[in-house]
């Protein structure tokens, strides 16, 4: 009997899944290996096929997007019941990734503006706001209900390994699926729980092919701003990189396109917390004697906070920015 | 300028070696034309440059060249007198430019005298 | 060595030596009035002409600067012709100087009384300037400054500074104004500033000098502020007369680099600026001392050998003693100087035993704390010391005393009878507080030690190690951790001596095991950290493409293990795993 | 909340504390007598150089209402220069915290020299009822 | 090369400069551009001719015609005359005293006639700033020849056979100094050309270095050679001597691009070079070490000599120092030979470097003579000849009294020694010295106390005030002479000079003191009676001491002739003149304040002077 293979799409931008079809004609060896029971976003499974299957039934479930409303965590609930393997796939799932940018708010005024304050509203649905339960003629409707933060997939379950990226790349995915075939063919042991797969134990830097030099940054660009020397260290032209603090494995994509690390590959093995090892990385290196000069730099950087946790905000320490009120009982 | 040799010494003295003959009024030969009005009227003027001339164009270094006012012989003007240091001075008369250069040519290059056109041999001077 | 015949006396002397030493060795005078061993004969006064006999010939010659060359000269110092001469040459200057002593006794050596010249040049002042040259010559070949020189020609010559004006260029040795024969260059002291009194300043007087008469080791130096060989390479006078050669002027301050593994810092204090302090008059008013100077006024090797003496010379009849000068005061040094009572109480003891002045001591307590000291104050008060408790407000002159001579108005609160009281007195001595050096902070940051509030060098622990520091191997001794007197400061000193032994006598120190560390796995040579270390222990190696601590360097801060993005760097006995187990705990109740 | 829990509410501050200045200096206002903040609790680094920006996220995660890093006077620093750099985190941190809506004035540095037991103690309970004045922090989960 | 028939050499000397002599020679430019003879005349500026009384001058060669005393309005004449027509101008050339007919040829007359050129040989032949003339006359042979043919040795053998003794003043043999300053040990040495001519009158120098600036260098190099180890030449001339200095500079820019001065002259090892240094016109910086201390930057004063300069110099090291005129002498005693220069003047001078004086010397003849100006003349010439042959005699037919020579130090020889020859040791002899060549003739006008006070005065003043005697000395002395010509002096007075002289010759630290008497030690010699006559009499014989002459009125004439006009009673200054119009004046001796004013204004010769 073939291995069984779920995956699933909670929230995120499908971008995954396509990741996964990336893998090109390995794909068909993956269908040939696997017996793929649940992929909503590919072939029509139902939840309830799923809920009927035995607990432990799914040798192993790729888990991408974050928890965002009370679908995204039933499902997460249920398809770990239901495999033996649960992985959170891609940064989404493993640290909230864009979707938990929503966190810089709460749902109140998420809901303000999308729902009433966004020009996209027309003006006969403005302010009307979704509620779990609506009662029709025809009987009762229900939709999700949106959290009030989102959360990343072991925030809410217990999750056996990790694949990170945004999306992982295809390489990474393939190493690791090659590396899961290879396991459950020859019945070798599995990795230790909550190993990070598809990717390195390094930083960025350590893929990056530019040249390094003793830093000393005296203001912040943004990419439109300079022509960065192609063969010199984006940080050191000021050219804002959170590589230094991004986990290897994606073979410094960006910074090969001039740009600077956006810190999708989450943080290293160690690091807590990616934003504020940036900052404590970042401040030890710029030019300044006084706090007022290294505000004036700090200055020059749009959006620290957004920069350094543009995707690990859900999974940072204090995983939220705090609303400016204080939450009101309809927040939960 | 380069830097001097011993040579040069010799050289810049043979140079100037005419205007110091003139400056010490020395020289082997003193060619005098006679200068004055009758003289001058007479082409004496033409007779001098060729002397100048002459004296350049052989680079001769011990001549000296003078003039003198009318030597009282106004009918056979344009006159010169050479005289070659040590002998009496001869008069010529009756010059003109290719005479003058024969003599220059024949006595005062050579110290023989021309004939054909000496007056006389011997004259009142200056002082 | 060649023989010469100088009035019919045959002296052996060495070639080059002129006829005047010639003459000076073998006791025959020879008048001179331009002429010092200093320097290059001038030759100018003419005095010292004499003839010399080479065969058939005479010659006159001047014996200042004729160098003797050859054998069998002979040198007639005082024919006829000489004695014409010099007469005549006096009698030149005595008509112009009548009065100049050096002129008039020179004249009178020389057997002239009056000159048969008049002058109509004629100076009668008695310190006229010569025009002998002395001055000049020393300033230009002797103390090299070369300031002085002869302006105009003939008759009107005269001695000049550059454009007659006082010149920067003069660096005041008083070389002009010590060999003027006459007195006419005076020195004007215009610095009054070194001292409270001019006469007792503290420091060098002479060039050379023994610092204080119980230096040790007692041997003269050079001070170089006021050596004229150090300000303009002349002079060198001192080398000339030192026989055993011992003067080098080469020797320089140098820094030298001692490799030490203990430092013991014993900097000591100064005092506190009186001058600040304009209502004591402290080098305003006469009579008024700083104890310092009191002390060197009570030496037997002092300015007055011992005795207590007014700037008048006489005996004061009542002595003031104002302790606290800035010390246990709010507006300069809230803390009290220890030693101040003590030293005042042995004041009161050595004015009562020196004169028969009344002596006041004007204090807020008296802090006997020593052994031994208590059983000093009550001796002092049976010897009828008056002790009046009270701070002084202000001391002022008054001119006319009953008798005519100014005295001192000490004004005070007598806290005691609860009285205000103004007290006559003829001499007062203030105590001021002691401070710290005032290159305290400089040597704090040297040493990376601390200072306390008060400034002083910071102890590692005031109770349990009042010695050592933060800094490991570094030792505090003595007044620069705080005021202390004698006993205190030498038992602190043997303290930190011994502190110092037992550590040598280990033969290895221990270090700290705080240490940074990369791991190699983890890092990936973003070079973050590279620039941090104060101490240059991180390098980048680049063939690994990594960083590296080199552990003997590192002095564990943990600034480059808070800095690494990718925590590749670990703080032994600091990691972040402790450390943010210790937050877990401490805010887990 | 109940009043009676309010009146009772202390705020807890983490305080990071160089071992060369303002933790001696901690030492001598103990040793001083003078009386500092109960609220606070030490942790000892050697330098404050050492204050990882996380420390102080965990610190406000796990219910400190504030934070203070003390360190030596700059210039005075026992490693020359770590303080400068503690200067430039705590900057920036503020300007993070404030993204974070945590008002910044929850985090202090301070330079406390060895010598400054007074001025640790009344820094300390000046932070105290700084805290107490901006209440409680509560993160929202 | 481009050469001229017709040389026209204009004095450029500092006398005729003075005089004009550069517009002479625009005038004479313009002129024979006029009547086109550029291509035929050349117009040629020299150093001093040496007649300077007669000056402007303009010597027309080849002919040799002397023009004198022109004036820019006589250049048409003598341009469209002499050179156009060949016709000497009569009326603009040199007529003799007591005579008639000019003397058309610079050689025939007697000034120059009886001169010897050795030092001025070059005199109005050349260009002085054009180093071309100067070889084209023979220069720097004698250089060549000693670099190329002549050890040091030889050369210095060479100098002191020619007998050659400074011309500066002193008479030291010039070889022995260039010996002895070669025998020194030391790897600098300097040789240095004395030309601060400071002796008011004099002024060969001046003439030698701006007609003949080469002739000096060249001696300084030739010496130099000699001397050996000599790092380098200084040329000390006072600032007074604009154009001497502007033509020493030429010649040594000049004599720099030729190679001849910097290093590897002619190609060999030899190198020398010399600087300028301008003296601030002391007449002291003319004594050897006060001219060194003045080259060393300090104010000119002399020091002791016992230890000689050659030894010990500027800066202390090896210094031979010579006067312009020896060193000029040097380049023709080398080209021509020892012998021929010894054959020139007194004495012998192969046993005894003292014992002759050999060459020429040139003198520069001033004061009541006919031709004033700069004459040479062999060793050995009578007073005589230079006064009367070659000065032409004295002025307005006046009776001869002394001649002056050697400067303010020398002394003054009187009449009845108008014969001596004129050498190093016959002068000394007299009381007077050779000095460097002032020579100034006085005649019966002249009172020699009032001459004596005249060069006194000069050295006092000029004496640089270091030493007593010299100082103080002199003063007193100009004191007592002030006195005796104003009629306060004593009879003790005239043997407190002499001691006072004696004591200031003997005593002095330099030469300016040891020599500053001589001027009163002659006059008291030869002309005691006049001092006598002022200090016994308060008479001056000469009539030139104001304070000693009385003015009288001729009543007579006063009365008869000018009728008591009164002017003179106006004029005087001191209302010493009382008389009434038409009726005779006297003068009130006790008022007169002997200025003169009334002889001047009296139109009646009714004031009389004695």
């Amino acid at each position: 009997m073939k291995p069984k293979l779920a995956l699933y799409w909670a929230s995120s931008c499908g971008g995954c899944e396509i990741a996964v079809v990336d893998i090109e004609e390995k794909i068909l060896d993956v269908a040939d290996f696997f017996d793929i029971v649940f992929w909503p976003c590919v072939m029509d499974f139902k939840y309830k096929d799923v809920e009927a299957m035995p607990d432990g039934d799914i040798t192993i479930c790729l888990f991408n997007g974050a928890i965002r409303t009370s679908e995204n965590e039933y499902l997460a609930k249920l398809l770990r019941a239901k495999s033996k393997v649960l992985v959170a796939f891609g940064s989404c799932a493993q640290e909230g990734c864009i979707p938990g940018l929503a966190n810089f708010y709460d749902k109140n005024s998420i809901f303000e503006f999308v729902y009433k304050n966004s020009p996209s509203v027309d003006e006969q649905s403005k302010g009307i706001y979704p509620v779990p339960i609506t009662h029709m003629p025809e009987g009762e409707i229900e939709i999700p209900e949106f959290w009030n933060t989102v959360k990343t997939l072991d925030q809410v379950v217990e999750v056996d390994y990790y694949i990170p990226g945004c999306p992982p790349q295809s390489f990474q995915i393939l190493n690791a699926v090659g590396a899961v075939i290879d396991i459950l063919k020859n019945g070798k042991p599995l990795p230790p729980k909550g190993t990070v797969l598809g990717a390195g134990d390094k930083t960025c830097c350590d893929e990056c092919p530019r040249e390094r030099k003793e830093k000393k940054i005296k203001r912040f660009y943004r990419p439109q701003e300079i022509i960065p020397d192609p063969n010199e260290c984006l940080l050191d032209q000021g050219i804002m990189c959170v590589g230094p603090a991004t986990r290897s494995g994606c073979d410094a994509l960006c910074v090969k396109a001039n740009i600077g690390c956006r810190g999708c590959y989450g943080a290293p093995p160690n690091v807590t917390d990616q934003g504020a090892k940036m900052v404590a990385a970042l401040s030890s290196v710029i030019d300044a004697q006084t706090p007022e000069e290294a505000r004036k730099i700090m200055e020059t950087l749009a959006d620290p906070l957004g920069t350094f946790y543009r995707f690990s905000m859900a999974s940072s320490i204090l995983k939220r920015v705090q609303p400016k009120t204080r939450p009101d009982s309809s927040g939960k | 300028m380069p830097k001097l040799k011993i040579e040069d010494l010799e050289k810049i003295s043979d140079e100037f070696k005419r205007t110091m003959t003139v400056r010490e009024g020395g020289g082997k030969v003193k060619v005098t034309v006679h200068m004055g009005t009758c003289g001058i009227a007479a082409g004496a003027r033409e007779i001098m440059n060729t002397f100048v001339q002459q004296i350049e164009e052989k680079n001769v270094k011990d001549v000296i060249l003078t003039t003198s006012g009318c030597a009282g012989l106004c009918s056979r003007e344009p006159m010169a007198t050479v005289e070659v240091l040590g002998q009496a001075p001869v008069k010529y008369v009756d010059l003109n430019s290719e005479k003058a250069k024969k003599i220059f040519e024949e006595h005062v290059l050579k110290g023989v005298l021309v004939k054909d056109y000496a007056l006389s041999i011997g004259s009142e001077r200056i002082q | 060595m060649i023989t010469v015949n100088i009035d019919g006396k045959d002296i052996q002397v060495a070639e080059e030596t002129t006829i005047v030493k010639a003459a000076e060795s073998a006791g025959i005078w020879i008048p001179t009035m331009c002429y010092s061993e200093l320097f290059e004969p001038y030759g100018i006064c003419r005095l010292c002409s004499v003839e010399i006999i080479r065969g058939k010939r005479t010659r006159i010659v001047t014996a200042c600067n004729y160098p003797l060359r050859e054998n069998g000269l002979k040198i007639r110092t005082n024919s006829p012709v000489i004695q014409e001469i010099r007469k005549v040459l006096i009698e030149l200057m005595l008509s112009r100087w009548p009065n100049v002593p050096v002129v008039k006794n020179m004249a009178a050596s020389l057997g002239v009384i009056e000159p048969k010249f008049v002058s109509l040049e004629r100076d009668e002042a008695e310190d006229a300037c010569i025009l002998c040259g002395m001055c000049v010559n020393i300033c230009r070949d002797v103390v090299k400054a070369n300031i002085l020189g002869f302006a105009n020609r003939g008759i009107k010559r005269e001695v000049v500074l550059p454009y007659e004006k006082m010149n920067s260029e003069c660096i005041v040795c008083g070389a002009c104004a010590y060999v003027c024969p006459t007195g006419h260059i005076k020195i004007k002291s215009l610095d009054y500033e070194r001292g409270a009194v001019a006469d007792w300043y503290l420091g060098p007087k002479t060039a050379i000098n023994i610092p204080t008469l119980q230096a040790v080791p007692r041997v003269p130096k050079i001070d170089e502020e006021s050596c004229i060989k150090t300000q303009t390479g002349g002079c060198g006078i001192c080398s000339t007369y030192c026989e055993p050669e011992a003067i080098n002027y080469e020797d320089k301050d140098e820094e030298v680099e001692i490799e030490v593994g203990q430092i013991l810092l014993a900097t000591g204090f100064q005092l506190i600026d009186l001058k600040q302090m304009p209502q004591y008059g402290y080098g305003r008013l006469d009579n008024v001392y700083s104890s310092l100077e009191f002390e060197h006024m009570l030496n037997s090797t002092g300015p007055t050998g011992g005795l207590v003496k007014c700037k008048d010379g006489s005996e004061p009849r009542a002595v003031g003693i104002i302790h606290c000068i800035g010390s246990r005061d709010e507006n300069y040094h809230k803390y009290c100087s220890r030693v101040c009572c003590m030293y005042a109480l042995k004041f009161a003891h050595l004015v009562k035993d020196r004169t028969k002045a009344e002596v006041y001591q004007f204090y807020i307590d008296m802090r006997a704390f020593g052994k031994g000291y208590e059983e000093f104050y009550k001796r002092l008060l049976d010897e009828g010391v008056n002790m009046i408790r009270g701070k002084v407000a202000e001391i002022a002159e008054v001119h006319s005393g009953s008798d005519g001579k100014p005295y001192l108005l000490v004004k005070c609160e007598d806290t005691l009878i609860g009285k205000f009281r103004e007290i006559a007195l003829d001499m007062v001595i203030l105590c001021p507080a002691i401070e710290p050096q005032f290159d305290a902070a400089d040597v704090k940051k040297i040493f990376s030690i601390s200072q306390s509030p008060d400034k002083f060098f910071l102890e590692r622990h005031p109770k349990l190690d009042p010695i050592s520091t933060m800094t490991d191997g570094v030792f505090i001794a003595g007044c620069a951790q705080g005021p202390k007197d004698i006993p205190d400061s030498v038992a602190q000193a043997s303290a930190a001596a011994a502190r110092m032994l037992s550590l040598i006598s280990l033969g290895e120190v221990a270090l700290d095991p705080v240490k940074a560390e990369v791991v190699d796995e983890y890092c990936s040579g973003c070079r973050i950290c590279n620039n941090l270390c104060p101490y240059g222990a991180i390098s980048f190696v680049d063939d690994k493409k990594i960083s590296n601590i080199n552990e003997m360097l590192c002095k564990g801060c943990g600034t480059c293990v808070a800095a690494c993005p990718a925590s590749a760097i670990t703080g032994k006995g600091f990691t972040d795993m402790q450390i943010l187990s210790e937050i877990e705990g401490l805010l887990s109740i | 909340m109940s009043t009676t829990k309010e009146k009772s509410w202390s705020p807890r501050i983490v305080a990071f504390l160089c071992n060369w200045c303002t933790y001696t200096g901690a030492d001598l206002a103990g040793v001083s007598r003078l009386k500092s903040s109960p609220s606070v609790r030490v942790i000892r680094t050697m330098c404050s150089g050492r204050v990882d920006p996380t420390f102080v996220l965990k610190a406000f995660k796990l219910g400190a209402d504030g934070v203070m890093i003390g360190g030596c006077h700059i210039g005075d620093c026992h490693y020359s220069e770590g303080n400068f750099k503690t200067l430039r985190r705590v900057e920036m941190l503020k300007i993070l915290l404030d993204q974070y809506g945590i008002d910044p004035r929850r985090l202090r540095l301070e330079w406390i020299s060895a010598s400054e037991g007074d001025k640790y103690a009344h820094t300390t309970l000046d932070f105290e009822q700084q805290l107490r004045e901006l209440g409680p922090l509560q993160l929202t989960e | 090369m481009k050469s001229y028939r017709l040389q026209l050499m204009v004095c450029a000397g500092t006398g005729c400069v003075s005089n004009h002599s550069f517009e002479i020679k625009d005038a004479l430019e313009k002129e024979i551009a006029k009547h086109k003879l550029q291509t035929e005349a050349e117009v040629v500026t020299t150093g001093c001719n040496g007649f300077c009384g007669a000056g402007p001058l303009v010597v027309v060669q080849p002919d040799g015609i002397f023009y004198q005393m022109l004036k820019v309005s006589d250049i048409p004449l003598l341009v469209e005359e002499h050179l156009l027509k060949g016709r000497p101008v009569k009326k603009l050339m040199y007529v003799p005293p007591k005579e008639e007919a000019p003397i058309p040829k610079m050689s025939n007359i007697p000034f120059f006639s009886d001169q010897t050129l050795v030092a001025l040989r070059n005199r109005g032949m050349i260009d002085p700033e054009n180093i071309n003339d100067y070889i084209a006359r023979g220069g720097y042979k004698a250089l060549a020849k000693v670099l190329m043919s002549m050890t040091p040795d030889e050369v210095l053998q060479e100098i002191k056979k020619s007998g050659l003794r400074g011309r500066g003043g002193g008479g030291f043999p010039t070889g022995i100094k260039w010996e002895t300053c070669k025998r020194i040990q030391s790897d600098t040495k300097y040789v240095i050309c004395n030309a601060d001519e400071g002796d008011p009158g004099a002024f060969m120098d001046r003439s030698i270095i701006e007609g003949d600036p080469h002739s000096v260098i060249e001696g300084m190099m030739i010496g130099a050679y000699a001397i050996q180890n000599i790092c380098e030449g200084y040329i000390y001339v006072r600032m007074e001597y604009p154009l001497a200095i502007k033509r020493f500079n030429i010649a040594i820019e000049q004599a720099k691009e030729y190679g001849l001065l910097g290093e590897k002259i002619f190609d060999t090892d030899f190198n020398f070079d010399i600087k300028v240094r301008r003296g601030a016109g002391a007449f002291v910086c003319g004594e050897s070490t006060a001219l060194m201390t003045s080259i060393e930057g300090n104010p000119g004063e002399p020091r002791a000599k016992y230890i000689h300069t050659v030894e010990k110099g500027l800066w202390d090291k090896p210094t031979c120092l010579n006067n312009v005129e020896t060193w000029t002498n040097v380049p023709p005693i080398i080209l021509k030979g020892a012998e021929w220069f010894s054959s020139i003047g007194t004495g012998d001078v192969t046993h005894d470097a003292w014992g002759g004086s050999k060459g020429t010397k040139v003198f520069s003849l001033a004061g009541k003579v006919n031709n004033t100006g700069l004459v040479e003349v062999p060793m050995g010439i009578t007073l005589r000849d230079i006064i009367f042959n070659i000065g032409g005699g004295i002025r307005d037919g006046k009776k001869f009294k002394a001649v002056q020579t050697g400067g303010p130090s020398g002394g003054f020889i009187p009449e009845n020694l108008i014969n001596l020859p004129v050498d190093y040791e016959e002068l000394t002899k007299v009381g007077s010295m050779m000095g460097s060549g002032g020579m100034v003739v006085m005649d019966e006008d002249n009172c020699m106390v009032d001459m004596a006070k005249y060069f006194l005065k000069f050295t006092q003043e000029e004496s640089c005030g270091k030493c007593i005697p010299c100082r103080e000395g002199t003063k007193r002395m100009l004191d007592i002479l002030e006195n005796i010509t104003s009629g306060k002096g004593k009879e003790e007075d005239l043997n407190l000079l002499e001691e006072l002289s004696n004591v200031i010759v003997e005593s002095s630290l330099c030469a300016l003191g040891g020599s500053a008497p001589n001027p009163v030690l002659t006059t008291l010699k030869y002309f005691r009676e006049e001092y006598e006559a002022h200090v016994k009499d308060k008479k001056c014989p000469a009539r030139v001491c104001k304070q000693l002459l009385t003015y009288t009125i001729d009543e007579k004439q006063c009365v008869e002739v000018g009728h008591g006009c009164g002017v003179c009673k106006k004029n005087c200054p001191d209302n010493a003149i009382i008389g009434e119009i038409k009726k005779a004046h006297h003068i009130d001796q006790n008022k007169c304040g002997k200025c003169g004013v009334c002889y001047d204004v009296c139109r009646f010769n009714a004031i009389r002077v004695e």
